[in-house]
């Protein structure tokens, strides 16, 4: 079955509603021995792993890892299983031993969220006291501090953090060697050029300081000239001419 | 009623959650345990006519005065109060292994639902069904859950004992049992 | 007590607020309001008669159960002895950035909060929970904080170790490598 196209049509819809159906992988097994009708411990593995397979694919359930990785292990088990073994081999470890254990023990757990359920349904049919006075205004209590809020808390304070880290100063050395390099290239080949021919599109941060100060440089020992013409206008560089001997 | 009584009653009546009988004996610091509990009897049995909209009952390891039962509807009915929000079948099966393992690790419920509980646990914790109680032994030491007085107040149960023994249920597996299927 | 008298009881003991004769009337569609002033008069007569820790008010908005005058005060004295003080979220992330981090400073503080932390960190040293532990290298040589041993006493811990670790939180978090801890 392909998954739906379009995220807002009736499979999408229906998908939520099927999701919710099932807590988990144990559950949707559970459901298909139920409604096979077999007997948990002597698992009839491969009818069952076929049948997991079709529904998480149906369900769009295989993108979910904690059902594929129950499918993985159910395909698994099914392979074991064919596997030959001498007769009387005591040695023999059923395959499907750790996965009926497990599924035993979940359906005990179901058995319980019935009850548990049923008990919280029967409390809900009667009310608390509504009103609640103001409390007390003053005299201190004893501080009491939940260990449970302070770790809330520190998560949230963690949440806030983009990075951990604070001030982790980089040591990333300014290249204004090979930025003179670069000016020096671009002097020798042309008359006149602008700030971007020097630092190009993609400049780093360090880029454009290395190059700030190698222009700096060059400008004071007469090498060019720096222009702008107004605040915020493209920086303009020309080779001084004539050259001033040294 | 004696006057232990009718303060007891008042106190009740104040408070939105269960009292415990020694949060009860602050009310009257002269007042012992014994003379707390007959109050609570008598305020029990004073409600328990059937002659009263209210009853008090022992729950949560306290007391509480409730609505009785027949009168549900109605006061949902007329929105005078609200119901509880009922808890999603995921959330019932994480109680359901807290309440009978605790002490647990939330490792250990992911093993046994067979999916990770993690978001579900923090929703439990916020509100106030289970908390960390204490910490395991082992690699990292982790933090294990058990369940709160709240979850046997919306429950309606006194204490944990009210809870079904597991050989009780139908598919009988007692808990840590990796031996019983050889 | 009959039957009407006995659910607006209920529905008066289960409301956050008064209800007026109105609102009461529509819990039962079939009473009229002559049926339910008289069920609020028998409820009233019933709780007036000095036997009850409570009694039926009638206040501007309508009908309201309240404890009586004379168990407000042992009331309130037991909320105080049972209502522990807590501490806002704001001085819980300080003192959990503190706890954490420490010795710390307060611009430090201030950074990973996002706000100005002084006036919280001064109350959490009023309270004994963080004092001045060191002071930091640097421009100025600022004030660092720590936790107090009075810290460890009110959360039931012997020593710092046995704060929970970060990484055990139930949010993905990057904890601090230790050497970014300075």
């Amino acid at each position: 079955m392909s998954a739906p196209t379009n995220p807002v049509t009736q499979d999408s819809a229906g998908f939520v509603v099927e999701l919710e159906q099932f807590s988990g992988p144990l559950d949707l097994l559970l459901h298909l021995i139920h409604e096979d009708e077999v007997d948990i411990t002597d698992l009839p593995i491969a009818k069952i792993a076929d049948q997991f397979l079709a529904v998480i694919s149906e369900l769009g359930l295989n993108q979910a890892a904690d059902y594929l990785e129950m499918a993985a292990r159910l395909l698994r088990i099914k392979a074991q299983m064919l596997l030959p073994r001498r007769l009387g081999d005591d040695e023999w470890e059923d395959p499907r031993a750790e996965l009926v254990r497990r599924l035993l023990e979940y359906q005990q757990i179901r058995e319980l969220v019935e009850w548990l359920g049923a008990a919280a349904a029967r409390r809900a049919e009667q009310f608390g006291r509504g009103f609640s006075p103001e409390p007390p205004a003053a005299p201190p209590a004893p501080l009491v501090i939940d260990l449970n809020d302070l770790l809330a808390a520190a998560e949230r304070v963690i949440a806030l953090i983009p990075e951990p880290v604070l001030h982790r100063v980089v040591p990333r050395p300014l290249d204004v060697e090979g930025a003179t390099a670069r000016i020096q290239a671009l002097l020798a080949a042309r008359d006149t050029f602008g700030w971007g021919d020097v630092v190009g599109a993609r400049s780093t941060i360090v880029d454009v300081l290395s190059t700030f100060i190698a222009l700096l440089e060059l400008a004071k020992r007469g090498a060019l000239h720096v222009h702008q013409e107004g605040p915020f206008a493209p920086i303009q560089i020309r080779r001084e001419s004539p050259r001033e001997a040294r | 009623m004696n006057p232990l009584a009718k303060l007891v009653e008042a106190a009740l009546f104040a408070s939105a959650r269960p009292l415990t009988v020694d949060e009860l004996l602050t009310l009257d610091p002269s007042a012992g345990a014994t003379a707390v509990r007959a109050a609570l009897a008598e305020l029990r049995d004073a409600f328990a006519t059937g002659d009263h909209g209210v009853e008090l009952i022992e729950i949560a390891q306290g007391w509480q005065f409730l609505t009785r039962r027949e009168y549900a509807e109605a006061i949902d009915r007329a929105q005078f109060a609200l119901r509880p929000r009922r808890l999603s079948p995921a959330a019932l099966e994480t109680l359901a292994i807290i309440a009978y393992r605790q002490p647990v690790g939330r490792i250990e419920v992911d093993e046994i639902r067979g999916v990770d509980s993690g978001a579900v646990i923090e929703k439990l914790s916020e509100r106030g069904l289970v908390e960390i109680v204490t910490r395991g032994e082992g690699l990292g030491r982790p933090l294990l859950y058990g369940t709160t007085p709240q979850f046997l107040e919306i429950l309606g149960l006194k204490d944990l004992d009210e809870l079904p023994r597991l050989e009780e249920l139908s598919v009988a597996l007692r808990p840590p049992a990796p031996a019983e299927l050889e």
